[in-house]
């Protein structure tokens, strides 16, 4: 096998040193009765190459955005990625190294991620950002988690406009916890209504979501000063589609104490939903309480500049049960990415991408609306927004798929009282020849 | 040479990405929502390419040379999984697909479950974990939602002194208060300690086997009746697997819930941090905790089930890291059956390795080891050269440094796992270089305390670092 | 455009230090009379994404082997190649280097292609390997002329079974100089008859190639004796399918004083026929009328060990119009890439893999022969080998390429002698499975 | 660090790749045959992996930084080009395949025949030579069948000392004798120089243009005049093509014939020694010269044209270096009528270059340059400071020295072609680093002696390589 390296006469002259009779007897430590005794059932080792036609086979069948025009958002988005970071990914110092533990040869990914660390709060308008978390939603139930900590409170609020699988991972990380959430509802604009917070008592944290998951776009300045009506609340934005901050306000500028979200957009490939990227900043007076791990700017003996692991007593392997966060392996090379990405668009490219993927979403509302399709909500979206289709879409839903469109998200999984709304998504990968379709196919 | 920060370089109007042609007109925008746009740095696509292409040399990867990171099991991460995972039916397949156009990646993912089962001999298995701490603490909502289901919440956790570092942080999340057990003088728990601790508060043991000392916890089965005698759940640290596929049958010998490294035994890169996949396996009695949504079978079509009311709910917004999924799942396709082989060969470079060190290097467990051996710098001491010095002396002789200062259990420790990629040659001309540093140790101290004079920068100060943060330029 | 990196700013500064009023005040040293008057006509300059989209439209008509059953060989073939290969030869310090003028920093390629002259030598039996030639059909037509030199003499001789198309660039080559070129009969068997050799007079080289054009397998030993005869003649032995040798007695074994020929077997994609590899070696004491590039090794200052381009006063750029070749650029990629290919297989696998490729071309001659279809020729072959077929086959062949099989290329336009043969070729890529769907297609 | 030579590494058995399974029987060989197979080392696929990626760390690429090695055009690379050329239908296509399943090829290289003969004026093109010097053959082949055809072969072709140093090669390949044209006092050819060397028994002129010096040959037209009338052919070597894309109709001031290379102008890489690609572009007449196949459009379908009578032949034994091909047409389409920006920038990069660094090193010809600039070592030489050693002390600034000693009608010649890829930044530094040069040449002459300091060798005895020649290990 070509990943094993030893001959028979290596296996051989190795026993001997080990004073092992054969490969057998290496295990002598292991109790008898704690032998497996049957061999492990696995099929035949395929070849290199019948592993390439099986994978083609298998990957076929999928309903992916090379075969199919798809309009799903909600979370993953189907953006351009440059050749140039699939080729740079590939590099094998880069994506074969482990977490800079040793940094004398480590400066690749410290600096890179140094970098990533200062493109995050660049656009996030915060101070400090960690190496990454998970992903959007582990990363949104890390920042609940942090404020109870900075506050020493036990009671946060999320608004339902909050994209429904985050509220999920954040349910399931407070379940044995004696931690409480609270639900803010969705006015009638899709909006968060904050009009009830003031009822709700001592909060550690007030999180929401912009673009929020029915792409509109919350008030976040506005929300902010509520939020902050109470000076010990920490207010928390997260976001499903990073690339709306480089046309909107930032997080940061609004008040926010953490900003959190789901980095797939910037550069990684959506991959039936992972690896993405957890993006997670804050504000620097919060840094000792925050998860994850930082890289820092530091010198060498000779005085040279160079990056280091830092702040670790904060960690799970330095501070165990008191750490801040048991993450230890995050999404480093997902990191990695999204830095080469945000390199590459650099600021005027974010900004005209950002502008881009409004404009052809609101082509499409627009196109939508004059057929008959409109909107239930009124506040302004980026790249997705919610239609009310008339009875009987659902049938012509099934029947796009034939035609290799994915015509947008049915919500009545995730909001009963939305049962004939659709969350349709437009990217830059999406042309107005494209769109033009589907109004077309959708009003026929 | 250096190479300046993105934001030192460039210069505005400069792109290096091709913005797709704009075939719409601009829509208007509330002016409150918009702001200024972040402050990057606009480069040419020859920048950008230059900078990272400089920036990875100064990395060193499993490309680079041997890795022998303790407890991390830095193997060979093979091209072709690359070449798999970036399928465009894989990486352009949206996570809410309608499941008739995601019948290839749920096959995927109910064979994988299916050969981790296997390998595990615990046939339940969510993939849905994105890291081992993440696995971890699915393992941990398991057990809490387990005992709440009993009707009997408890609050505390065993965990030996020689399980992973992660343990505690991922026990207290759940709430739980994790309780120290310590192993005995040969470095395995001893079943008398572990009853005298467990109790009906305790929800249970997370025993990492082989351990951080890369022994097998030879009592294992009885630590497990005395937990479950208690009424407690047995959770198995599987970062170490690599050293028993094929050869232990972990549900047999009484672990309940095991997660897996899939970024160390399954051959996934680590990326320089990650990304990871964390699954974990459980009995069957525990499959109905398990994350949803579940991948199941219905005749010949595959589906996502989310009827699963005793679930602990999800841990990751859609199914985890699939794309560490598909290399893993390739690897598994690659070697089949010999997976064994693999155990088998990294347990005997390990061996190798301490059988032809244990005179240069104090070895404080003279047992047969599994996946790694674990050495401490006593000899090194009386010439003032610490673990530190060794393993930054290692850097200069072209070789990753062992893990080091752990486990805890050991002082001054030198953790050395070189998996089953390494041949006998590399593996030679790493004992020949600890060898020499044995020797230098003796004759020339400060050379080692001055090492690494070969990497771009020389030891640098953690401590200023910590102390006045820069987190950001 | 994001290969341009210069802002306006940036022009108007370097103008200013270039001492031009605006760009096209840069080109005032070109007279009036010499300037371009009209604009270039040329189309929009496409996006990285509307690229892909086109080249993938171009491609995607092709009958290439990732969607056909292809049954050619005749000097291309198809081979597996290691995702390794692939992702080592995309390290951009190994595509993006120049031809290593300057040693000191660019040991990599000249260390591999030290190791790729070593491995070529090995491979083929012989004494010293250049760098690479263009191709095979090319590398011919130098080995040849390089016979003229190293004799004095001015008469070759080619078999008629030497590949058609490198007959053709022979023939190219020696058109505009006062050489001849004689070509060699073949028999009834397949093989080059020598029979009239003797009475050609005074040859500089005797060239053939094994296996043939018609996949048979020369006795390289007999006409190495034959060809030395006359001791002054030197003896060619070319190849398209150097994976032969991993089996064969090599054309060093067997006398040859030049080998040559196509090394795009060697881990190189088919590439509608290039960019190959042309191999080319020689016994050592003609390395001086060698062409080509040769990589030496040597020390440094310090004593180490490095590697340098040497014997250069051979080539066109010392020497001018004396030089052995003009050939300057070669396929050092190709090169590259064939080391790292002939590494991965190593004696073992070459031997192994080499079989199998005649093994499964027998198991198809075999087959087709007990269906009727036999082979005009009784020499041995190796992975490729002459059919001959009933009336009407062209009609049966066209219509396979409805069912994706290209059944193997009809010989009329090279051998009007042959017309109702095809040359039908095997490799490791075509399974039993597919043979026993081409056996059942075209005795249907 | 060291890695040794492949056959120092490896054991016997072990293998780097995946063997196809055997399904059918071993076949029966004559003995005489059967040779022994050759002596390769086996490895496995991590040796293999390592080996590679530790040699390409001692190569120096365009990706590595700015790479201004005069008349080679060492432009950024993109990436995408990498992409497209290995696109599996094209990539995996058979040169024979049927026309029918041959479209998308055929296109393509239809296109591109016609976008370089837009680019150049000369409307009929070859895309089969495989290389410049391979174009420049084709060129002479040419030359001599448009002669013969004539009736009146000849012997002689003009070249000026500023030509590319292929050129006599190539011409002496078709058994034409090269006669050597001395340039002007300004660098460029005089038309009376030339009119006194062409004679009826010259096939024609060799120019390069802009010439090696950096300088347009501004007196071509009247030059052309002069070969033309005695019936001649102008033969331009494109390799300088960069500097005048929509600047110069090249078939307008009277070129009859012109290779370009791909791998310069339109920014296929090199590959440390090639594949290139030198397409051939000549003027409507000499277009029944051109090697076949040709690629001819019939309605919308296209065809390979076999039947030229006159064509000079073949040069490939298919259709050239066609993956080089669809990377070159990848960057036409990529940049479009900005051609004409890639050229302006190089003569605004090169001349930027040239004011510059005037005053620290002696430029032999004070004038406005195209896409390079020549300077030399005189002002360094009181010091004992050669261009080699300039050229040396570059790489320890971390660039890659420009070309030396060529031209060869300047004595000590530095040839800097920097090109349109690279910033102003990256341009400040290079002349940043050659005035510190400069300077150090005065202070520090030694210093420059024992450059380079930082590569992984530093300055080899080629003088022992070429008198003892270890070709091969």
């Amino acid at each position: 096998m070509r990943y094993l390296p030893h001959t028979q006469e290596d296996i051989q002259q190795m026993l001997q040193v080990a004073g092992a009779a054969d490969l057998e007897a290496l295990f002598s430590s292991i109790p008898d009765d704690c032998r497996r005794k049957d061999e492990m059932n696995l099929p035949d080792p395929l070849t290199e190459w019948e592993l390439n036609g099986h994978m083609d086979r298998l990957a076929a069948g999928m309903g992916a955005s090379s075969a199919y025009k798809v309009f799903l958002g909600a979370g993953s988005y189907n953006h351009y990625i440059p050749e140039t970071t699939r080729q740079l990914l590939l590099r094998g110092e880069i994506f074969t190294a482990y977490t800079p533990y040793q940094p004398e040869i480590s400066q690749g990914t410290l600096q890179t991620i140094y970098e990533y660390q200062t493109l995050v709060c660049r656009l996030l308008g915060m101070e400090v950002a960690n190496a990454s978390m998970y992903d959007g939603a582990s990363g949104l139930a890390e920042a609940l988690l942090m404020t109870i900590r900075a506050s020493r409170r036990k009671r946060v609020a999320v608004s339902r406009a909050v994209h429904p699988l985050y509220r999920k991972v954040v349910e399931t990380y407070f379940a044995p916890t004696d931690f409480e959430v609270i639900e803010l509802p969705v006015g009638a604009d899709g909006l968060t209504d904050f009009s009830g917070l003031s009822d709700l008592g001592e909060l550690a944290g007030v999180a929401l979501q912009s673009p929020n998951f029915f792409g509109c776009i919350e008030d976040l300045e506005a929300a902010g000063q509520t939020i902050h009506a109470d000076p010990k609340t920490l207010f928390v934005v997260a976001f499903s589609e990073p690339l709306a901050y480089g046309l909107l306000k930032s997080p940061g500028a609004c008040g926010a104490d953490i900003a959190c979200g789901e980095g797939q957009s910037l550069g990684i490939p959506q991959s039936f939903g992972g690896p993405g990227l957890g993006m997670f900043a804050a504000r620097q007076k919060y840094v000792r309480t925050m998860p994850g791990r930082l890289i820092g700017k530091t010198t060498d003996k000779d005085g040279k500049t160079g990056f280091v692991l830092t702040l670790a007593t904060r960690e799970q392997h330095i501070r165990r049960e008191k750490a801040t966060s048991n993450i230890c392996s995050n999404q480093g090379l997902c990191a990695t990415a999204a830095t080469m990405y945000m390199a590459a668009l650099g600021g005027t490219g974010i900004r005209e991408l950002s502008n881009l993927n409004r404009d052809r979403a609101e082509y499409l509302k627009a196109a939508l609306a004059d057929a008959g399709c409109a909107s239930p909500f009124s506040a302004p979206t980026f790249n997705e927004f919610v239609v009310r289709f008339p009875d009987g879409f659902a049938d012509t839903w099934q029947a796009l798929l034939e035609k290799k469109i994915v015509a947008g998200l049915n919500l009545a999984p995730y909001y009963p009282e939305l049962a004939d709304c659709w969350l349709m998504c437009v990217t830059e990968t999406l042309s107005k020849e494209d769109l033009d379709a589907l109004v077309k196919e959708v009003t026929r | 040479f250096n190479e300046p920060l993105l934001w030192e370089k460039g210069s505005p109007g400069r792109t290096g990405i091709s913005l797709p042609r704009r075939d719409v007109e601009k829509a208007p925008l509330d002016e409150k929502l918009v702001g200024d746009g972040p402050d990057f740095p606009d480069l040419s696509e020859p920048d950008v390419i230059r900078h990272f292409t400089k920036l990875s040399q100064w990395n060193f990867g499993v490309d680079s040379g041997m890795y022998p990171l303790g407890s991390c099991t830095m193997k060979y991460n093979p091209k072709t999984n690359e070449r798999q995972a970036a399928i465009p039916g894989f990486a352009g397949a949206h996570p809410l697909l309608p499941e008739s156009l995601s019948q290839g990646a749920l096959t995927l993912m109910f064979d994988l479950q299916h050969f981790l089962g296997e390998i595990t001999g615990l046939p339940a298995v969510t993939l849905q974990p994105a890291a081992g701490s993440h696995g971890e603490l699915t393992g941990m909502l398991i057990f809490a939602a387990y005992h709440k289901n009993k009707g009997k919440p408890r609050s505390k956790v065993l965990i030996p002194d020689t399980a992973h570092g992660t343990n505690p942080a991922s026990a207290a999340l759940c709430g739980f208060k994790p309780v120290a057990v310590q192993s005995g003088p040969d470095g395995v728990l001893l079943p008398e300690t572990v009853a005298d601790l467990m109790d009906e508060e305790t929800a249970g043991i997370m025993i990492t086997n082989p351990n951080t000392l890369g022994l097998f916890e030879s009592n294992i089965r009885q630590v497990a009746d005395i937990v479950h005698a208690k009424g407690g759940l047995v959770y198995g640290d599987g970062a170490n697997m690599n050293a028993i596929m094929g050869i232990v049958d972990v549900g047999d010998i009484g672990v309940d819930v095991l997660h897996l490294n899939l970024h160390k035994t399954f051959s996934t890169p680590h990326g320089g941090g990650g990304p990871g996949a964390g699954p974990v396996c459980v009995t069957e009695e525990l499959e109905p905790f398990l994350p949803v949504p579940r991948v199941v079978k219905d005749g010949d079509r595959y589906r996502l089930d989310e009827d699963c009311p005793l679930s602990v709910g999800k841990v990751h917004a859609f199914h985890g890291n699939f794309g560490i999924l598909v290399r893993a799942y390739s690897y598994i396709l690659s070697l089949g059956r010999q997976l064994k082989q693999v155990s088998q060969y990294a347990v005997l470079n390990a061996n190798y390795i301490k059988e032809s060190l244990k005179g240069h290097y104090h070895l404080p467990y003279d047992r047969p080891c599994m996946h790694e051996c674990v050495f401490t710098d006593k000899h090194q001491q009386e010439y003032h050269v610490a673990t530190l010095d060794i393993a930054k002396r290692l850097m200069d002789h072209g070789f990753h440094p062992p893990t080091i200062y752990f486990p805890l259990v050991v002082s001054g420790a030198i953790m050395i796992e070189p998996t089953e990629s390494e041949s006998k040659e590399t593996l030679d001309l790493f004992i020949e270089a600890l060898k020499q540093i044995a020797e230098e140790a003796r004759t020339c101290p400060e050379c080692l305390h001055e090492s690494p004079q070969f990497p771009k920068v020389r030891r640098l100060d953690e401590t200023a670092a910590a102390r006045h943060p820069c987190l950001q330029g």
